[in-house]
Order: C-alpha cells, then structure tokens, then sequence
C-alpha cells in the first residue's frame, strides 16, 4: 500500500486533470507542483506559463514564486504581464489554470481578499493577483483547497473571481473568455459542476472518507449523484516525482 | 565619420547627464509625504527593498503605492507607516504565507487597499505610459472588485457597452504616479537600463511615472549599452535618477545576480506574526542601520556573497 | 534532474511540432481569396516581399492588408490585383517617391485605402493582441481622417468623452484578422522566433492574427532559443507555420542578414510609374518564375551576396 | 560667397530651428538631414529618435527609412512603434518634430494623403504615417516644404495632420498633447504663425526672393509683417558636412 499525506494526493489528484498539450498557467504552490508532477508523468508536452512572464518553463526544482528565477533556465521565452496574462491569456490560448482560495461558494465563485465584513476586515488576504484575470479567462479551471467547513460557504464574504456566478448565463452576460471552474479537488474529495444548474457537485471522494463527510464539510447543499465513486491514489511514482521537485519539503512538508 | 560623431557627443552627454548617479538616501529624500508611487519588481524578483527601507528610515508617511504585486517591499512600507494607501492585486509572501504586516494594518484601519487584478495594474501602467486615460479589459466583471471601492468610488473603474459591439468591458483608469520606483541589473550614467529574466510591470511601470528613478546592481559603461542597443529596457530619456547598489532586493532574489535568502526570508515573516516581533526586526535590520550597506554588514557578506547567482541558471 | 527532464520533453516536442515547417507555396495557398491579413515589417526593414510575390504568383483576389506602413510588398499587392482592400496609415518607396500602383489602382478605383495613422494602426494590433474590442489613443482627432471613411463607416472609429475625465479621446476598433504575416531573422522549429533590431508594430501584430505564418531567414536549434529566452520575441504558442528562406524581404533589407538593394528597388520604382513598366516587372520578376528561388536566381547570387550585413553595423 | 543648392538652403536653414538637448523625430529625407546637421553643428546633444523604434541614433551616413539599419549602430535602444509613438510622442516627451507636405493651409494644417476628391482621388499620396501622431503630440512642430503655390492653398483636398486647426482653441478641444507647427520652411521663406490668430506668417525671405514673391506664391492671405528680414545663408560648413551625411546625393543630388 502507498503511503502519502493528505497535501501529497491533493497535488497527485489534480495532476490528473492536466491533459498532455495544453498551455498551462501554473502559479506556485501545490498547484505547479501538480502541474510539474503532470508534466513529468503523463503531460510531458504541457506548456507551462508563469504569469510573471516566463513561457513553455522547465523548472528543474519548484518555484517559490512566480517570477523565481527558478522558472527562468531552459524556458523558451522569458517578458513581462501583459503578455501572459493580456496577450496570451485574454486572448483565450490558455487551456487551463489552477487557483486556490479562502473560500468557495456554490458555483465555485472564490474568495481570496477578505475574511470579515469588507468595511473592517477581520482577515487581509492576499487579494485576486492574477486570479480573477485567470478564472474570467482560462478555458478550464482548477481550484484546489485543503478542506475546511469554513471555506465551503452560502456566501462569500468578498467575490475575487468568478466561478459560474450565478449559474447559467452568467459568464456569457459578462462575455467571459474562458469557460469557468472544471473541478474542485480537496484534500478530501474531488467536486464538478452539475451543466444545468453549473452548481457544484460532489464527483469523488478520496480513500477514508464517506460521502457524509464531505456533507457534513461543506455549508452549502452539495449535489450528490447517485454514484459516488472513490479517487484512485497516487502511485509511489508520483510521490517520489514531487518529492524531488521539492527537495526542502517547503510545499509538502519534511518528508512523509 | 560616425566614428568622430560619437566620440564628440560621448563626451558632451556624458558630462551633462552624470549627476543622474545619486545616492540612495537622496533618492528616497526626493519623496514628498503623500506622493504615489508606481513599485517595480514582481514576486520574488527585483523588488525595491532597500528603497522600501530608507523611505522608513527616512520616516516617509503617507504613501500611495501602485503595483500588481510585491512582498517584502509592501510590508516594510506597511509596518513602518510609510505607505497608507495600496492600489495593488496581490501581497502575501509567496510559499510561506500571508503579509502579516498589512493583514494587521488593514484591521487597524490604518492602510487602504483597493483592490485590482495583476492584469487590471498592469493595463493602469500601460495606459499612463501611453498617455491615455484609460484601458478596456475583460476581467473584474461581475465580482465584488467592481462592486466595491475603499476610496476611488466610481472612479476606480467603469463598465461600459462597448460602442463598437455593444457587449460589456471593463474601463480601469490610468495611472501616472508621481514617482516610478524600479530596480534593475545595469544601467549606464545616463540611465540606459538592462533587465534580466522576466519583465513583470516594469517596462510599462517604468513609463508611467512623473519622475522615474532606477536603483541598479551595477553600472555599466555607455559603449556596452550602445553596442547592445535591443539589450535596454528603458531607455535614458526616460530617467530623471540612477542609484547604484548592490544586493537591493535581498532577502528577494535578483535574476543573474542572487538568488532570494530562504533562511532570512522565513526569519523575517516569523517575526512579523506579531507587533512585538516586527518592531524587533525594524529596529535590528531598518531603523538601526545607517543605511543600505548597514543592512548588507547585519545580513553578512559571507551570507550575501554565498547567494550569488551562478550561470547559466541565473540563480 | 532538469537535464533529464528537458531531455525527454525536447525529443517529444520536437516531433509533434516538426510540422510546422512548410514551403512559401503552401503557406500561400492556406490564405484564401477575400481574407483579411496582418502584414510585419516596417518602411524598409524586415518586408515579407517573397510571400507578397508568391500570393500574386497563385492569383489570390480580394485580399485585406492591414499594416501600419509598407512599401514595395503592397506595391506588389496593388499591383498584381491581390489586395483591394488596404487598411494602413502609409505607402510610398520611402526616399524614392510616391507608390505609383497604389496611385494608379486607387485612381481606378480598384483599390480602396481605409485611413489611420501608424499609431492608430500599432494601437488595433495591440488591440487586437489583447482580444478587447478597443484602444484608445490621442491622435487622429479634428481630422479628415476622423471625418472620412472608405469602407468602414462608423466602424472605423470613434470621438468620444471620457467616462474618467470628460475629455475627447478617440477610440480605434482593435484588429484580429485572418492571418498574420511576419518576416523575422531567426525561428526554430517550434516556431519561437527571434528578431534582431527594431521590431515595429510586429509584437502586437504578431499575436493580433487568427493564424500566424512565421517567415524566417534562418532555421535555428531549439537549444539556441531555449538558452537565451529573453531573445525570444515571438513564443512557439503563437506560431501556426514557418517558412524558411534566404533574402524573403529583398529588395529591402533583414537586419544582420543584408542590406537593401537600392539598384533593384530603383529599378522597381522607376518601372512602377507606368502600368506596361509594372507588368514588365511583374512578368519577369514575379509571375515569369517558378518560385522565389527563382526570382533570386534572376536576381544573382553575386548581388545577392554582396548585400550581405557587415558586423557590427548589421547593413 | 557661398555656393549653394535650394535644398541645402532647405536642410540648412530647418537645422538652426532644433535647440541643443532637444528630443527630436527626425524621419528621413530632408528632416533627417536637418536634424543630423543640427547634431553636428550647434546641437550635439539632441535624442534623435526614428518612429520605427531607434532611440538616440546616431547614424553616420543618412537613413532612407525610418526603419533602416543605419539608424541602429551606436544608438541607445532599438524598440518598436508603441515606445517611440505611444510612450515617447503621445507621452508628451517629444520635444520637435519635422513633417512635410502636399498641401498646408493657413493654419499650418497639412495634407499627405490626397490630391483631388476623396470620392475620386487623382493622386494617392502617402497617407499620415506617423504625421497625424506627431502633429498631434509634438510639442513643437517644423514644417519643410518645397515651394510651390499649389501647395498653399485656402482649402486643403484632405485634412490628414493637425496644424493650428480653426485656429485659436481648437487643439485644446481635442486635447492635444503637442503644442502644434511654430515654423514652416521652404525653400524660397521662412513662415511662422501669428500668436493671436494662429495664422501663417511671412518670418525671412531667402536671398534672391522678395516678399512680392512669396505673396505670389501662396494661394491664401499671407500676413506680412512689417519687418522682414532675409534669411542668414548657410555656411561652407554646413554644406560640407551635408554631402558627407548623403554621400549618394539621394537627397541633395549629386553634387554641386
């Protein structure tokens, strides 16, 4: 049996949602990790874009940010914002982001500004960055959050960027380039989106955990379809792959 | 012939221009109480620190600071409350956590922050630099970054019918701060700058400010800038002030040059977890030290020297 | 680790994108009659002539040039009746005079020329590169070429105020036509290209297009881009074909390649004043070959080698 | 006494209007020359900067575009039309610009577009190229024409190039950045613009010509002052230093 942590198969997970060609907005984090675990393994033709400005990069070991020189060595373009996030993004060449959040409401709207009332702010978080730009633009997105009742909400405390707003119709009235969040991938479950209501789903849950579980985790009514498989673990392969893209252990911890 | 020309006017520019090289404290004095500034550098790379650090020492207030998204930079000028107002998308010290420094700043009520996207800042520097009062974009819409303002109100952005093909975009508004702050590998004594690695803002930043003043790793003669022309960044004309520093972005990392201090990095975010454990890092590495090669002797130049970036990773 | 890596991501890359290399004949044939095209170069730097002559070789009709200024290209294009449509800000052999089949096919009325000036035109492409409907820019304004229009009526721009500031600024509708044409020094076989000295409107008109044909004096190794990113002015992402061939822009020049033919081009213009000199020159240097090895072949290889660029003016 | 051609009057004379340290868009053909002479005579310091995108060029023998590689060897910076049009020009750092023209009117308006209807143009000529923009932006403009009196005319066939407009108000409607055309130079006068109309104006008469011929020579009401002096000749020097700039005569023509 494979033995893994919890923050090892949310990155194997949403690897898995990375199809071989697509362009790539990566970011830092468990999100490039996956990215780079993907590429490593069955995408070995993704091009990974850092918003900073780095195109189609190779890093050898996982950035710590999004302008780490790290991207740099073995890329094959190195600019600036406007053209990754204007040019190539809002231009509609990216085929997949990943974002993470504070909080995720029911059409995978996400929040990552504010804890607290907007007025006084209880918590500053870190604001869109690029985010909102990504979830208007990308044509598919990914979040992945570690999994905490408080973060699956009714309503966010503050709107960064757009998941499927207020379902159907939404995006097109603000004629969003890309096409809104794909999946959502937990520590504890993977969510999609039901194509009526574009409301979120619960899609699979990972090994130990029931589908109650996740009910219990989340505050809002989860669509719960009437098969509910179990996610596939990570192999020993991709444990090994993330742990050499991050010798320090700095996303996934001291070793396992 | 172009030979004789050049010599001539070497000469003559040369001599004209060399007072752009100043100091870092005559920089930073250059900056009035409640200026706005446009903030070069992008996550790790290239960011401003030492300035950042004299403009406390310096006992700076009342800034505004425009850029999509830094660090280190933005919570020094934060903490130390030199910086009240933020037009920013991001801050969080990337891969260790949130900015301590402004999260509790914001809850004091004692730092503004309206809230952009990276794309939205950067087409704000692109249309200040363009000259025009505004650029259409096609994110923001339908999120509370278009709902809600700290202070521009309805002028921190429009959504309009496009008059071409009736859909909705997004206006944001033009930005032309008092002062461009960007740092860069090399520039000459009349302010040609070279950039390595990614541009982030900065080309578009660099433009888009009343007065622009470079903080530069190293200078470099003017023959290496004319014989590279397509090498500069940002060209002379453009820069009303060089500074010459080295190691200006640590603990952030300078590409071709240093990578980021790790070590220093976290040290610096564990202590900004409270009131107590900022002031102590303010006092030991800001306000204690003379100046920038204060900071450099504190850090260690064992340290700063084993950070150099080796070739071909730049890093 | 990274080697190992890039290693296997190379080879795999290398194969699925091979085919993007395709001769100037099937690059001609992808663009059908009536298109509308993104046309690089600037006056006489970097003018994808062959690919002008090859689109007359295979009789295209009722194409739209949009481009900010060209010369001996759209000579060619009115000439030959491929294009009927321009939408530019400037054509004349610069130097040398007025662009006599423009002039003689306007006078027919076989060709219509929509107005702008080079930075209304430089401002659709970045437009266009942006995918927002359009830019905003402080010329044009007060003008003929505010008042009149061609083709476009009121598509071709429009005067109006500020939502910000209340002032007059004119919006130009951003451009992303069908294909997009660009002429650089270096591509590898992805497609990641590389330009040497000034780039004109080609960033933003590289990326504006629905398709884009890269044209290249020189195939060069993957390792080459890859170890020197920041050279990269055109990404693989973009690139839909390339092209690669020797002397694409003669009888204009390709920056540290060669230099511009003044003979030829004298010949050119001095021919070009009268429609039977014209199609002289059209029979003997475009449709009276098979191909533009052909037409360099007529041209010689000794003159051809004489243009060749000297190091380190690159003319 | 010096020998001279009305082109080299020309060149000659627009060179002495470009001041020392001045950002000035030089072009190419006669403007060139000028602002190259400038350079090496009474202004070694100006930022001669070509729309196509060289910065601070120094050529060493003169350009036939504006694009052409003798601009790049030995400038400062080699960019594109955004920098030099939009950043530089329309960013309000262009100190002087130089156009030319088919036609100018009173108000130092110009036409490089057509001669004849629009609906049904005679000639096709130019078009704006960057004229519009920097008629537009420049802060001060310098006009240079051959003199012809077709060429001044009360009405322009096509408005491409704002001069003074309908005079007094009219660039501060349209927000313009650049100030508009303080002189125009040919090769028989040189006119400048009355403040209080912004309506062309006699300024000099070159050597051989009297202001009767100019009046001749123009198709609109000239204002003339009462005192108007002939224009200094231009010097050995600068001819000497011409020919060598245009070793090929392309602009001066071969020789004299």
């Amino acid at each position: 049996m494979v033995k893994y942590t919890k923050i090892e198969f949310l990155a194997a997970c949403a690897s898995t949602h990375v199809r071989d060609g697509e362009n790539v907005f990566g970011g830092t984090g468990l999100p490039l990790l996956a990215a780079l675990l993907a590429k490593e393994t069955h995408a070995p033709n993704i091009n990974l874009i850092s918003e900073a400005g780095f195109i189609d990069a190779r890093p050898g070991e996982v950035p710590l940010s999004v302008a780490d020189s790290r991207y740099y060595y073995g890329c094959s373009a190195s600019i600036g914002l406007i053209e990754t996030l204007g040019f190539l993004l809002q231009g509609g060449r990216i085929d997949v982001g990943f974002l993470g959040a504070a909080q995720i409401d029911e059409y995978g709207n996400l929040n990552t500004s504010y804890i607290g009332p907007f007025e006084s702010p209880k918590v500053k978080l870190p604001g869109s960055g690029g985010g909102n730009d990504i979830a208007s633009s990308a044509k598919r997105l990914i979040i992945m959050m570690t999994h905490d009742k408080r973060k699956f909400v009714k309503k966010l405390d503050y709107f960064t960027s757009p998941g499927h707003l207020k379902g159907p119709g939404s995006r097109k009235k603000w004629n969003m380039v890309g096409g809104g969040p794909e999946v959502v991938i937990t520590d504890m479950c993977q969510m999609d989106f039901e194509p009526e209501t574009q409301k979120i789903r619960l899609m699979s849950v990972h090994p130990g955990y029931s589908v109650q579980d996740i009910i219990d985790n989340v505050m809002f009514d989860l669509i719960i379809p009437d098969d509910v498989p179990t996610t596939p673990e990570p192999t020993e392969e991709q444990i090994r792959i993330m742990h050499r893209l991050d010798p320090h252990g700095v996303y996934l911890g001291k070793g396992d | 012939m172009a030979s004789i020309i050049m010599l001539k006017v070497c000469q003559l520019t040369e001599a004209e221009v060399m007072d752009k090289i100043i100091t870092l404290k005559e920089a930073a004095k250059m900056v009035p109480d409640g200026s706005s500034l446009f903030w070069g550098g992008f996550g790790y790379q290239r960011a401003p620190i030492a300035f950042a650090a004299e403009l406390a020492r310096q006992k700076k207030r009342n800034l505004t600071i425009h850029t999509c998204g830094s660090e280190v930079d933005l919570e020094i000028m934060a903490g130390a409350g030199v910086a009240s107002r933020f037009e920013i998308a991001f801050v969080a010290i990337e891969a260790l956590g949130l900015a301590y420094n402004m999260r509790r700043r914001v809850a004091e009520g004692k730092v503004q922050v309206e809230d952009y996207s990276n794309l939205a800042m950067a087409m704000r520097f692109l249309g200040g630099a363009l000259n025009v009062p505004f650029m259409p974009i096609r994110s923001l819409m339908g999120t509370d970054i278009v709902n809600k303002s700290r202070y521009l109100g309805d002028k921190k952005l429009k959504v309009i019918d496009c008059p071409f093909t009736g859909e909705k975009i997004c206006l944001v508004p033009s930005l032309q701060p008092d002062f461009s702050i960007v740092h860069v590998q090399r520039v000459d004594s009349n302010g040609n700058a070279q950039i390595d690695g990614i541009i982030g803002e900065d080309i578009e930043g660099s433009r888009c400010g009343k007065k622009l003043i470079v903080l530069a790793e190293e200078l470099i003669h003017e023959d290496e800038i004319r014989f590279r022309p397509d090498q500069t960044k940002i060209p002379a004309m453009y820069v009303d002030h060089v500074v010459i520093l080295p190691f200006t972005a640590h603990p952030m990392q300078c590409h071709n040059y240093y990578d980021y201090d790790l070590e220093h990095l976290m040290m610096f975010h564990k202590l900004s977890r409270t009131e107590e454990g900022w002031n102590e890092y303010l006092e030991n590495y800001i306000l204690g030290v003379d100046d920038h090669y204060g900071y450099l002797d504190k850090v260690g130049w064992d340290r700063l020297m084993s950070l150099r970036a080796k070739k071909p990773l730049g890093y």
